[in-house]
């Protein structure tokens, strides 16, 4: 197996002086499965936004599919990111577009044919029981129904690596199972897939590894599920 | 293939724009429309003012007096060499003996005429050079005014009579007045465009999240941009055509007005439909251009 | 004790047809602690929307403090809304606003002295360990911290009526369960408190009332927590 | 107490908005001064130009001639009389016999002058009246010309001459003028106006979620409003002084390099210092109704 993402020795330091990670080494092989856990304010959406090049690292190396994340050109981070596909824990949605465009934006970005772009975006809205929401604006969704349309977006293009940052938050226990299942799937398929949650329900689902946070440190990594530890 | 793909998705881009945020569109091609109004009414402002000053000023005249004898001929070939060597001219007329006394007596006061023997009122045929302010330039109005002094040594002309302080004083008259259009128009322009720029600004400011997820999601500038433009370039368009209405009505309105106040012979010059289409074409680049300095700075900013 | 609020077969309609609401008919007492809960989509937003006034029923009554939300003119809104502390499932803080400003708008709201908000604000902030944030902007924080500037916002004056939605989709179990103390408490002190979740936990933990929505019916009501069945 | 307490959120509320976004501050400020220097600018040029008209006009005047043998405390009734009677009229001077005499001199051909026997030229000495032009009304024009003409019966006045047509169209022409000039100020005011009214909409747009957080909050529409308003006065005033400082510069700039370019005698007429304060309020009030004008509609419109 290869590393899909090597985290080495990396700090992020906000503006302000905030240490958001404190040296943290990580490596995620090609097709595993990790969640990411923490208390609030340890790290795991920097984590995410380090890999999405949202953000630099003030020292240390980011690599995400052995390209080095700091020393991409400019020009070279939206091909970074049409292989990543995120949930932001804030959904990022784009208000002024239906539900279908907003998942669409990832297709018509890789320039796929209509026909394509409607066949795929159609099946995962069913598949997350968005069907009948396809025309409606985010402002008028409920806050699980934009979770699952955030997520919708992020996995529509079968990306290599999917990155969920607090996915479950906004969605009623069987929707959670359903979405983790979606996301089991895909990584079936073979894609690389980062869980951040708080949601021990969640873990305790699932036999994978488990990398905890805290205060920006990396304290603990295990297994977790019914039959770890 | 892709390509033609790619542009259906920037024109689509562009026409979700336009469509799902109505205030932000009626406030772009309005802003866009207010400002070629502003520019497009100035303009015909000061395009007429230019005629007004050339007629006002009664243009620039210089009198050609020649000696009584002069042959038909000689008028014509002098006649022909003005208008030959100098292209600021716009007529030459020639008035005979006759016209000359004419004129003369109508300087005279009525009293003196009474007592006066008409014959005795000196008259001499003459050239009426009429020149073009518009083409007169300062470069060669010294030139000119020192050739047209020596035409006094040639056969048959017996004195040139011009002021050649008064031409130049006209002429800086004239000068002054464009340089204070342009200047006046400057302003405008410069006014136009900020406003037109600094409503992109707050328009792109007030998308800045969607801009934020598209470029999330991997979009490229150029994906982001481009739309951006055409978006710009389509409300340009809309609003030079509604400015050309407004401005039409407006002179229309304003030259009947005029008319019916001021008692002028203001020419029924109406602004020509044809100047639509530079209103519309002006519509579009000052969209483009709005559009383009107002996203610049915030994609060089963005990640 | 008295009803607090009373749905009486309240129906909303939004436009575009959707029946988030359908002949809703609730009593919560005067110092009542209630979770209401339900699948996404359920209508549990939409019924805190109506107690608010940011929507009218399309048909039935809502009273709150037995005024009815319906019939209020409406420069009588914010008055209601003053005695009502809410936390919204999307927080809804200002982003040009620092933390302290964003707590202590509610304050502001009611003319207080600068000093006393400046001690409210502090305290609330220090018991929800956001006492270093005073002066971040919410942009800046991670979800759990905006998370809980919204919690602090709702409590700050402490108001007869709390309305909590969702609120601790973003909280690790640990400040989970400190947020659902202090509301507890709030209770204790004669606040009539509800909350909108799917987490069992949360309901797991305490035993109270729970209503149960589903696409917008009320299908059950009855006691939670560990004794309870 | 409350209440003062109250004032002091306002004032803060309106600080914070000004402080907290400067893409919106600056735009808001900028727009306000750029509307300004656009009124500021064209009002003084317009303000200038009837000044230019007035003097380019030559004014109107009128010629009473008196008999030759009229006595000076005539002479002095009758200018009184004038003066009195019409407001409009600036000034009424006394010419002698000889000042007419060499005024007739100056009209005739040199040619003619040489043969004439001086005292042959007419003379009579006349009164010069010369009229205000921005004090003329239309309503009086017709009675000041009728009541001049009468003044021909007088005892010791020969004739009144005045072409009663040349007033009438110089005043047409005036007004004309003044006309166009109060059409292209409206135009500008109102392009001003809307400017800054769509500017600060789009900046409440922008601050949407904001204002409605505010209001599910339990803030009054006043609270939401009037440090609304207070920012506009302040930017208002803010705009003013830049914009003052603006189109002073320009003016300088402009009168100087007419002044050598043209020769003109262009009155140093500076901007007075005093004008200050009036774009500085006019700063203030347009920042309000801007303010008041782009949060209005939006208001009503949010519960
Ligand atoms: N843009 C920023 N500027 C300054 N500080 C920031 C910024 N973003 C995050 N932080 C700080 O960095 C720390 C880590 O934030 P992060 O969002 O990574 O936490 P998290 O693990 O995702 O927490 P949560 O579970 O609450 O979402 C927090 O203390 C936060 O306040
Ligand atoms: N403004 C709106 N316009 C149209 N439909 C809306 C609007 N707000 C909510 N809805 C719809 O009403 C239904 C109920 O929404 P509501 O937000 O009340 O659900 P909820 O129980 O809060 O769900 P969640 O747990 O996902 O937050 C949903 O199907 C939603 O799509
Ligand atoms: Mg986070
Ligand atoms: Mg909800």
């Amino acid at each position: 197996m290869v590393a899909m993402i090597t985290f080495a020795d990396v700090t992020k330091r906000y503006p302000g002086g905030i240490i958001a990670l404190d040296g943290v080494s990580v490596d995620i092989q090609e097709g595993e499965f990790v969640f990411v856990t923490g208390p609030s304010g340890a790290g795991k959406t920097t984590l995410i936004r380090l890999l999405l090049a949202q953000e630099k690292p003030s020292s240390g190396q980011v690599l995400v599919a052995r390209r080095n994340v700091r020393a991409l050109r400019e020009s070279s981070i939206p091909f970074l990111r049409r292989n990543i596909g995120v949930v932001f824990q804030d959904f990022r949605l784009i208000d002024s577009r239906t539900v279908f465009e907003n998942i669409a934006v990832t297709l018509e970005v890789l320039g796929l044919p209509q026909k394509t772009i409607r066949t795929r975006v159609t099946h995962i809205m069913d598949l997350l029981g968005l069907g009948h929401l396809m025309k409606s604006y985010p402002p008028m969704l409920s806050g699980g129904e934009q979770q699952r349309v955030a997520i919708a977006r992020a996995v529509v293009n079968d990306p290599p690596l999917i990155v969920a940052d607090e996915p479950t938050g906004n969605l009623d226990p069987a929707l959670s199972v359903e979405v983790m299942d979606l996301l089991k799937e895909a990584n079936g398929r073979g894609a690389t897939v980062i869980v951040a949650t708080h949601s021990r329900e969640l873990m305790e689902r699932y036999r994978t590894r488990c990398i905890y946070l805290e205060r920006g440190q990396k304290v603990d990594e295990r297994m977790t599920g019914g039959d770890a530890e | 293939m892709k390509n033609l793909r790619r542009a259906g998705y920037f024109l689509k881009g562009a026409v979700l724009n336009l469509t799902r945020h109505p205030l932000y569109s009626s406030v772009g091609i309005l802003t866009l429309c207010v400002s070629l109004i502003l520019v497009g009414f100035l303009g015909l402002f000061m395009w007429k003012a230019d005629q007004v000053i050339e007629e006002m000023s009664g243009g620039l005249k210089l009198t050609v007096y020649l000696e009584a004898e002069i042959t038909p001929g000689a008028v014509e070939e002098l006649t022909r060499v003005i208008l030959d060597s100098w292209p600021e001219v716009d007529d030459v007329t020639f008035h005979t003996h006759e016209e000359d006394r004419a004129r003369n007596r109508n300087l005279l006061p009525r009293e003196l005429l009474e007592e006066l023997d008409p014959s005795l009122i000196p008259a001499q045929p003459f050239l009426e050079v009429q020149l073009a302010i518009s083409r007169v330039t300062e470069a060669r109005i010294d030139k000119m005014i020192e050739w047209f002094r020596s035409l006094a040594q040639v056969q048959g002309v017996d004195e040139v009579l011009f002021g050649a302080d008064k031409i130049s004083v006209a002429y800086s008259l004239i000068q002054g007045a464009r340089n204070l259009g342009v200047f006046i128009a400057a302003v405008i322009v410069l006014a136009a465009l900020f406003f037109v720029v600094t409503t992109t600004r707050l328009i792109v400011e007030g998308r800045r999240k969607e801009i934020q997820v598209l470029l999330l999601v991997g979009a490229t500038k150029n994906f982001v941009r481009i739309p951006h433009y055409i978006e710009g370039v389509l409300q340009g368009l809309m609003a030079g055509a509604l400015a050309f209405i407004v401005v039409w009505l407006l002179q229309h309105q304003l030259l009947s007005n005029l008319r019916a106040e001021a008692l002028l012979q203001v020419p029924v010059n109406l602004l020509p439909t044809g100047m639509g289409v530079w209103f519309i074409l002006g519509g579009g680049v000052l969209g483009l251009l709005g559009s383009a300095l107002g996203i610049a700075r915030y994609l060089r900013l963005s990640q």
